[in-house]
């Protein structure tokens, strides 16, 4: 059984310079109260691993804005020019990783793989610096897993168990990051007592959250 | 007829009944204004619907439904929400029967470029490698000439987004089909003819007989 | 919209030595109309990729003792004499695969990666003739991919579209052998109308689905 | 109190609130029976659940919910359902806290074997390589000697299971903790000494000073 533990509670157990997933595509699917709470207490240095960075006052552009972010893995930042600003000022070191790669660079440490072994990047920009692995006569990029201190998820719906579902394009990282961080820190819409999610409709098992945060008001 | 509209009914045409189809932001999302009423299709987002529908009514927004764009999309019946590894699964896999995106560059070889100006604009490639690299039938929807440059070249000068040959370009002036031989002029936009397009272009085509006017849905 | 296809002209599909995906723990989620069928019609010389054989009179043992299998690309026997006294008797080739090796070489057939990349089986039997990786100081197997031609998959429901739900410990290998064939046959205890089953509930995209078999009597 | 209850006995107290753990089939599964009324714990078992109960209620049986001996299992309130990829993935990535499992030998490496006897029983490994591989800890619960043949030796004759140093060994005549030096007797079982257990061991045994009588669940 979990504990419900305050916004200010679960924004204080992550160190200066920890290396974060946070959920979410353009703001959609983020955990916004967890990002509230990290930008209140206003300590930083973080690496981001996210899809995005999303926009200025939105989810994870909140906490670019509040210049929190020493580094971002992000497979986009188009729609955020303050990321792309200070980018090119040399306050955020930026490294971009196809999307389909980065989840499952994610995947892979979440659940025990070497790597992934994929043909997107090939004779791109992308293959720069990495193994090339010939396969039955194709070539794959050698990826390599992505793991995290804490991972930040957004989730529709808790249990008391900590077991999560999510809602349409709400999930987007969401799952996948619950795999693979040190601490899993998830934020569900509504927290709901044991069985009222049916074994067959939990997406992320209550075993691997270790902090869930209270309901919102 | 602007631009635009041609070549998005013109692509229109390439989408049949029980393919699987991505399209990407600004133009070629236009594609999905123009298909036919008798083709029954499922539209994927990247980041997590299979079934993407329309804008929904006023005020029906959901803030956990967007499209890969951000914006507000509704679920069409017998929709599924997924998550991203595997969302980029059925990319990579094969799953996806087309997408269709904007260029930058195509060149001789097929290749594609749409993701970065260097020096200039980088957006990150999101989700474009891994379509380019995965989806069955890849096509490029783009206006000729950008401000009169040709965008159809002998060899990209920008950065690839996969060293794939893509399968169709479709422009205002001209479908041209990439093909082991080189660049295969096919069809002529509305009032276009072979010299104009020559002359907007500076890849080498192909012209075998009669080059027929392009049909429009 | 999917047709319901009869179980003998689902089985009619399938030609001789056709390499199968099929669904299953111990016959626990296994397509057991499909097998009978199979059974039935009496062409064989299948490659079989599953997680065991069951046993005999259950699941795959009945294509086991029917004589159907050529090959099985399993992780377990123990519990089928038949199976094991066909592989020392030279009538069945059977490749031993780790479990979470197994499934795991199914989705990166089924999400397009090159390889599995896992600490599991170095050091043991398993490596035998497999290339060893070696990724930031540990060692791992380069495990391939495998599709199938096709993949027989139980669900506990499905949709007029082909989504699929699955029940308890009968999701097992159903939801990612989906994924890795060329021809989905899916066999559900039960079919809905389109939107019975919600969009986050639906764990196989009816996209993946090429046959539905009908509703069993 | 026969061998296998006194090793049951004490392995159950390895056990600790929060634990995920996977017990295997036979001897191991018998922990269950013993565990202390206050430890809060889920069973995993490996074809797909979280949150394993005991034996439905007679005629309550549902054949799509078994354990890994395909077994009619209940689940418990706040199971979870997941696929064999899941399943695999949370213990290859290190998310089981504890396996306990059978073995045929151990050697003073600490490495197992516990899946084949060549020329005799190749029954597959199932998915024993991936749970020695990648649970967090690896406990294995066997009777002392095997027909009064020692089964813990200097170095495994038999196919290992995984080149990994396990954590502890139960037998009804000692526990045993491999470690960098090599074995050390940790507890004597009821009744046995030093000397009984020296005799029924040919691997080296370590002994630091006066070692405990087991306690028992």
């Amino acid at each position: 059984m979990k504990t419900a533990t305050k916004v200010e509670d679960a924004a204080a157990l992550i160190p200066e310079g920890a290396v974060l997933h946070i959920g979410g595509f353009m703001g959609v699917g983020s955990p916004h109260r967890l990002i509230d709470g990290l930008v209140a207490r206003g300590v930083g240095g973080f690496t981001i691993v996210a899809n995005d960075t999303a926009m200025p006052g939105t989810g994870i552009g909140k906490l670019v804005t509040a210049g929190l972010v020493a580094r971002a893995i992000v497979s986009h930042i188009g729609l955020n020019p303050e990321t792309q600003a200070k980018m090119i000022a040399g306050e955020i070191d930026v490294e971009l990783v196809p999307q389909g790669t980065l989840v499952e660079r994610i995947r892979a440490a979440g659940v025990g793989l070497g790597g992934v072994l994929t043909a997107t990047g090939v004779g791109t920009l992308v293959q720069e610096g990495k193994r090339v692995i010939e396969i039955d006569g194709k070539d794959y990029l050698l990826e390599k897993p992505i793991k995290a201190d804490f991972a930040l998820i957004a989730a529709k719906a808790a249990d008391y168990k900590g077991n999560l579902e999510y809602s349409l394009t709400a999930h987007n990282f969401n799952p996948i990051m619950a795999l693979a961080a040190d601490t899993v820190i998830a934020e569900p819409q509504t927290i709901l007592p044991v069985g009222a999610i049916p074994p067959d409709a939990v997406k992320t098992p209550g075993v691997l959250v270790d902090y869930l945060l209270e309901r919102g008001h | 007829m602007d631009a635009k509209e041609i070549i998005a009914r013109r692509v229109a045409l390439e989408v049949k009944t029980d393919m699987l189809v991505n399209l990407g932001i600004g133009l070629p999302s236009m594609v999905a204004n123009y298909l036919p009423e008798d083709v029954d299709i499922f539209f994927q987002a990247e980041n997590g619907v299979i079934g993407l529908g329309a804008r929904p009514p006023e005020g029906m927004e959901d803030a956990d439904l967007t499209d890969a764009g951000g914006g507000f999309v509704t679920a069409v019946p017998g929709a599924a929400s997924i998550d991203s590894a595997m969302s980029f699964g059925l990319i990579r896999g094969g799953h996806l029967d087309m997408t269709v995106l904007g260029g930058l560059q195509v060149d001789e070889r097929g290749y594609l470029a749409n993701w970065m100006v260097p020096g200039k604009m980088v957006p990150g490639m999101g989700g474009a490698m891994d379509l380019v690299a995965g989806a069955k039938r890849v096509i490029v929807a783009m206006v000729h000439t950008a401000k009169g440059r040709p965008k159809i070249v002998p060899e990209c000068t920008l950065p690839l987004t996969a060293r794939r040959r893509v399968s169709l370009i479709v422009s205002e002036l001209a479908v041209i089909e990439p093909t082991e031989a080189g660049l295969v002029l096919r069809e002529l936009g509305p009032d276009a003819s072979v010299a104009q397009v020559r002359e907007a272009t500076t890849a080498d085509l192909i012209v075998e007989g009669d080059v027929p006017a392009m049909a429009l849905a």
